[in-house]
């Protein structure tokens, strides 16, 4: 390193923490600093959050009588359309990779930051840009296809605000792709020295494979909208079977990508999840290569399965029987991730506070909802389960009972280290418990409707399924409010929070090894990695 | 809300089979869930911080070789169980997409927001499905503007319904009584009242229903009506000067076509001949005919389907 | 990265000479008939051309081996993408 | 950026690894251009699959001499910025200038040559959706082909005129000096880039112009 290098870096460097550097509105909004960017992009989805769940909100009620009372069936389509578009593309694909991923991934690597600081906050901008449009459509009277917009309904029969929505989706897309293509490129040439491959946290895994989906999978969804919005304006094209289009070739192309979104949105609570046992068991991770390998065939089997969302679809049954064995055989690597978890508590010194609670609760609903995936893989069960209430308690188990609870888990487990203040412990163990319960109460209920053969996106049900969707409506207020909880708790927090140590935790990794909060190059000398991920020791008895 | 349910009907002899497979996985998972749960707890407990529980290692070597074997040991067994499962369900599958050859045809023609049915005796029903109990039914369906799907839970069947194209869903209803019939493929706005019955019937009902609705014309001899009046008999029939080919028992024969491939005369060749007819130029054959597309509904098109039918089917049995 | 000076401007000379041949070769090729073989013949001198110029002008020959896999990775997710869904038209 | 040394980000530690990343990023960017790219390719080829016979009488109305000629020009375009990241490697500033000056012209003539047999099938009526005709048989399916074909060559033209407004930028760049045989990371990224957009066009040319001309 010449002189003149270490002369930009003395620069570059300030001593104060991340959040002292400056308040004005240029200091966060021209950010180059990931911390920052990663704390825009928690209030951008927190918003978005909202609006997604007020949504839910208003379809729970509904649901509440057979006959939709609150709303009309035409409102009620926009309801749960939106609910999708926002929560799938604006909430969970950036939750975790574009909050905890853009705070994490160069400190947990020993880096001063990601490798391409604008292109970060240009996929901020991108994000916002592609949100608004999400919001300029919803005010100007929504859009009513779904968040899968098959055709022909949504090229040829809505009448809805489809282009926009599209579009919106289609420009957060690029978001996605840049921050992708910037963890791959970080994670590949900054790790600090020491840091091998194998010594990387497994929410880095968890990181890089996310990475690797949205990179290679989202182009292909951006394409696809593309050709659905330009075949619904100039009334022609190949999705459209009056031309002698197939209808069935946009389901194939939607699912390509958004079947692996589903792991973009699951495998980074795996991460988080793993980071969070191991340090509440003071046990290194059980079988940790075999973690690190089981995330990445993840990744790259999650791309051959999508055939499996189209069973009845008219698809031809010989590539349903290839989707539903390949289903089966990705699902293996995540029964073992399961299996492995448990096998971290085992001979451990176990602890739970509030990020282990959400992480056991992870475990937990992601275990329910994996294995009610096996049901839907199946092809002869799949007739009975496909398009019913079965199939949205189980993307719900793993959606949001998998993915927010670990997305909560990792908020409250980073807290200390992103904001300096504790969050008040008890009120957190409370909504923890209260957010496994009220989730177990709303989406339980609609596996047994599923099996009855209560259709999605009904606003008006046979009075028969009446008792389950009251148990679900009840529990959804539980559920609302586990999650209003620590957004109250953890604002006040920030000004009323004990301030935290450097490592309240007593927690591996080098995200710890800094200041709380960290300074805004992250180290003030660049870390040296001599031992592998989750040295924690092994007591050898109880107050050894 | 007199009683709670938590189980469909049993109306159709594949709801049997669907559900042990049901069963079979909620076995299968509930004891995997069970002792994932119960491990848990027990770890938590045993190893809660602090606690007395003996942490030590006897051997790390060995005990890290025991650990590699039980990684081994839960990463086959679920193939193993995958497989057999994967092997059992789809034999199910192909239970429920393979038309029995006897399956008595009604036709289904789905558009936004209703179901519309046609026997072949000619009798139609709306958001309706009459069929007689114990005897195979086969929907032959396809829709008239977005993608619809067919569900009868208490049957265990469902099948996407898509414009453009037939697809078809079988089912033997052994019980008589009314069901749901639900579309479950999203369709716009009043996608939820896209919804109707299905009416299982003794024979001898169903043959009085029959008599009862059967005063018009059969769907054949519609089909034969719109065959005249679209000029199809100037080509196909028996004193035409054009060469084309006969459709006397054309129906399930294969055919052979000019470009060397053969495809099944079914009840899509059929539609694909009458709007797409460059598509399938049978063998020895000019392509003359011109496309009928925009010309005709999708019910005049089944009812030319039927009627083409009747033509080859001699021998099997015609309107019950 | 280092070895990437080696290339001389003749290289890419005798690259173009060559794609400007292919370009003849599969103009030319495309009016002869020769039945089913037409289509694939036309496809294996693209991809030849492609292979050309990405081993060639864009280095790849002599890049770090991630840069091939990344490369490759982009036309291994079109096959897939391109067979599994052929698979289910072919066989409907 | 005046100099190679103050051209170092500080989230780098050396120049090398500046530029080890900035090849990695085009890389994988170029892989989701291929995927993008990828959709059009499997539509396109599974309805040409479902309609052989539409497909290929369409693509006999397509115009292969000025496509033949557009490929040409594109493929000589890539040798002219291959020649043009030599130049910046060695240093010889006014021959990069030259080089990317001419890559920006070649570029231009391939839309020019495209605006010219846009605008000869529009007066052939092969523009879907605007005043299409076709009086043979399953004019639907060749209206699709046509479809096919401005899509897929309009996104390849949206992305050579992406290409130039990029080149043209780093041509004015390092006519300011900006590069060096330290420093050209801008120069190579934007000829990975070009050269990508030729090797789609390379796909592109024999799938919609060349199937079933014999």
């Amino acid at each position: 390193m010449n002189s003149a290098v270490i002369a930009s870096h003395e620069s570059y460097a300030s001593h104060e923490s991340y959040l002292s550097g400056g308040w004005n509105w240029r200091s966060w909004l021209m950010t180059l600093d990931h911390k920052r960017i990663g704390i825009l992009y928690t209030l951008t989805i927190t918003l978005l959050f909202g609006i997604g769940g007020a949504a839910a909100a208003m379809i729970r009620l509904d649901l509440l009588t057979p006959h939709s009372q609150l709303v009309s069936v035409e409102t009620y389509n926009k309801l749960f359309s939106i609910h999708g578009v926002i929560m799938v593309w604006f909430f969970l694909i950036p939750s975790i990779p574009a909050t905890l991923g853009n705070f994490l991934v160069p400190m947990m690597i020993g880096a001063r930051d990601l490798a391409f600081p604008r292109l970060n906050l240009a996929s901020w901008y991108l994000f916002v840009g592609g949100g608004l449009f999400t919001i300029y459509a919803l005010l100007a009277g929504g859009v009513d296809t779904g968040w899968t917009f098959y055709a022909p309904y949504s090229t040829t029969f809505s009448s809805s605000h489809v282009f926009a929505v599209a579009t919106g989706v289609f420009i957060a897309g690029f978001s996605s792709i840049l921050t992708g293509l910037n963890f791959i490129v970080t994670i590949h040439e900054m790790r600090a020295p020491g840091m091998t491959w194998f010594r990387l946290p497994l929410f880095i895994w968890a990181m890089y494979a996310t990475s690797l989906i949205l990179v290679l999978a989202t182009p292909v969804l951006a394409m696809t909208l593309m050709l659905m919005a330009i075949e619904r304006s100039f009334g022609i094209g190949v999705f459209d079977p009056a031309l002698g289009g197939d209808p069935l070739l946009f389901q194939h192309l939607f699912w390509f990508y958004s079947h692996p979104a589903v792991y973009i949105m699951v495998v980074p609570a795996m991460g988080v999840a793993s980071e969070i046992i191991s340090c509440f068991c003071r046990n290194p991770i059980f079988g940790y290569r075999f973690m690190a390998y089981a995330i990445l065939a993840i990744a790259a089997f999650g791309f051959l399965v999508w055939g499996h969302h189209m069973f009845v679809s008219g698809q031809s049954a010989y590539a349903g029987t290839v989707f539903s064995l390949l289903t089966f055989l990705v699902s293996v690597p995540s029964a073992i991730k399961v299996f492995n978890w448990t096998a971290t508590l085992y001979k451990g010194q176990v602890s739970f506070p509030a990020p282990m609670l959400y992480a056991l609760g992870f475990i937990g609903l992601f275990t329910i909802g994996g294995l009610t995936g096996l049901f839907l893989a199946s092809l002869g069960l799949d007739v009975q389960l496909h398009d019913t209430y079965f199939v949205v308690a189980h993307f719900h188990y793993i959606m949001v009972g998998g993915s927010v609870m670990a997305f909560f888990g990792g908020i409250h487990f980073w807290w200390p280290k992103i904001t300096g203040r504790m969050y008040p412990e008890g009120w957190a163990r409370f909504s923890a418990i209260l957010t496994f319960v009220g989730f177990n109460l709303t989406f339980f209920p609609q596996f047994i409707l599923g099996y009855l053969g209560m259709p999605r996106r009904y606003p008006e049900y046979p009075p028969e399924f009446q008792v389950w969707n009251v148990f679900s409506s009840a529990g959804a207020s539980l559920l609302a409010f586990g999650y209003v909880l620590p957004l109250i708790y953890l604002l006040w927090s920030l000004r009323y929070g004990e301030r935290a140590p450097a490592n309240p935790w007593n927690a591996k990794g080098l995200e710890w090894e800094t200041a709380s909060p960290p300074p805004s190059e992250n180290f003030h000398t660049t870390p040296v990695v001599t031992e592998e991920a989750y040295a924690y020791v092994r007591a050898e008895s109880p107050h050894g | 809300m007199d009683s709670v349910p938590f189980f469909p009907d049993r109306a159709s002899t594949m709801a049997g089979q669907v559900d042990n497979l049901y069963f079979a996985w909620l076995v299968l998972s509930g004891v995997v869930a069970l002792a994932v749960a119960v491990l848990i707890v027990w770890f938590a407990i045993r190893y809660r911080q602090g606690s007395a529980a003996d942490r030590s290692l006897a051997d790390a070597a060995e005990h890290e070789k025991k650990m590699h074997r039980i990684e081994i040991v839960w990463t086959v067994v679920p193939i193993a169980l995958f497989l057999a499962m994967f092997v059992w369900s789809a034999e199910v599958y192909y239970q429920n997409v393979t038309v029995p050859k006897d399956a008595m045809p009604i036709y289904v023609v789905a558009k936004q927001w209703m179901w519309h049915a046609e026997h072949r005796g000619g009798e139609r029903e709306i958001n309706e499905l009459h069929v007689p109990v114990d005897r195979p039914v086969e929907l032959v369906m396809t829709s008239q503007d977005v993608i619809h799907s067919l569900s009868i839970p208490d049957f265990r069947v469902k099948q996407d319904v898509l414009p453009g194209r037939y697809t078809t869903l079988w089912f033997t209803a052994n019980r008589p009584g009314e069901y749901h019939l639900f579309c479950t493929q999203y369709c716009g706005a009043s996608h939820s009242h896209m919804v109707g019955r299905v009416v299982v019937m003794e024979p001898a009902a169903f043959e009085g229903w029959l008599s009862a609705h059967a005063n018009v014309p059969t769907m054949a001899a519609r089909g034969e009506q719109r065959y005249r009046e679209l000029g199809c008999n100037g080509c196909h029939g028996a004193q035409a000067t054009v060469r084309a080919p006969r459709l006397e028992g054309l129906f399930g024969r294969p055919v052979q076509l000019r470009d060397g491939r053969s495809v099944l005369a079914d009840e899509r060749f059929i539609r694909d001949a009458v709007l797409l007819p460059s598509q399938d130029v049978p063998a020895g054959y000019e392509l003359s005919m011109p496309s009928f597309r925009g010309q005709i509904g999708e019910e005049e098109l089944l009812e030319i389907v039927e009627y083409v039918k009747s033509l080859g089917n001699a021998t099997q049995e015609r309107v019950p | 990265m280092t070895t990437r000076a080696d290339t001389r401007p003749m290289v890419y000379i005798v690259v173009w000479l060559a794609l400007m041949a292919l370009l003849a070769l599969t103009v030319a090729t495309a009016y002869l008939p020769l039945g089913w073989a037409n289509t694939p013949l036309n496809l294996a001198i693209s991809v030849t051309q492609a292979a050309l110029v990405m081993l060639f002008s864009m280095h790849l020959r002599s890049a770090h081996p991630l840069m091939k896999i990344i490369a490759l990775i982009g036309f291994f997710g079109i096959a897939i993408l391109i067979i599994l869904s052929l698979f289910d038209v072919l066989t409907r | 950026m005046a100099n190679a040394v103050t051209s170092l980000a500080p989230q780098f530690d050396d120049a090398e690894q500046q530029r080890t990343a900035s090849n990695l990023g085009i890389w994988i960017f170029l892989a989701t251009e291929i995927l993008f790219f990828g959709v059009l390719f499997a539509a396109y080829t599974i309805t040409r699959v479902r309609f052989p016979e539409a497909f290929a009488a369409a693509s006999r109305l397509t115009n292969l001499p000025l496509a033949a000629v557009n490929t040409a020009v594109l493929v000589t375009s890539s040798l002219t910025m291959a020649l043009g990241v030599h130049a910046a490697r060695r240093g010889a500033r006014r021959a990069l200038v030259g080089w990317l000056g001419l890559t920006v012209a070649l570029a231009c003539a391939f839309l020019a040559i495209k605006a010219v047999e846009y605008r000869l099938d529009y007066l052939e009526h092969l523009v879907p959706a605007l005043d299409f005709r076709f009086a043979g048989p399953q004019a639907d399916q060749v209206e699709l082909f046509f479809y096919m074909y401005f899509f897929i060559t309009g996104v390849h033209a949206l992305h050579v005129l992406i290409g130039i407004g990029c080149i043209t930028t780093i041509a004015v760049m390092a006519s300011r000096n900006a590069f060096s045989p330290a420093y050209f990371t801008p120069v190579d990224v934007t000829g990975l880039y070009w050269h990508l957009v030729d090797v789609i066009w390379l796909f592109v040319f024999p799938i919609l112009y060349l199937i079933s001309r014999s």
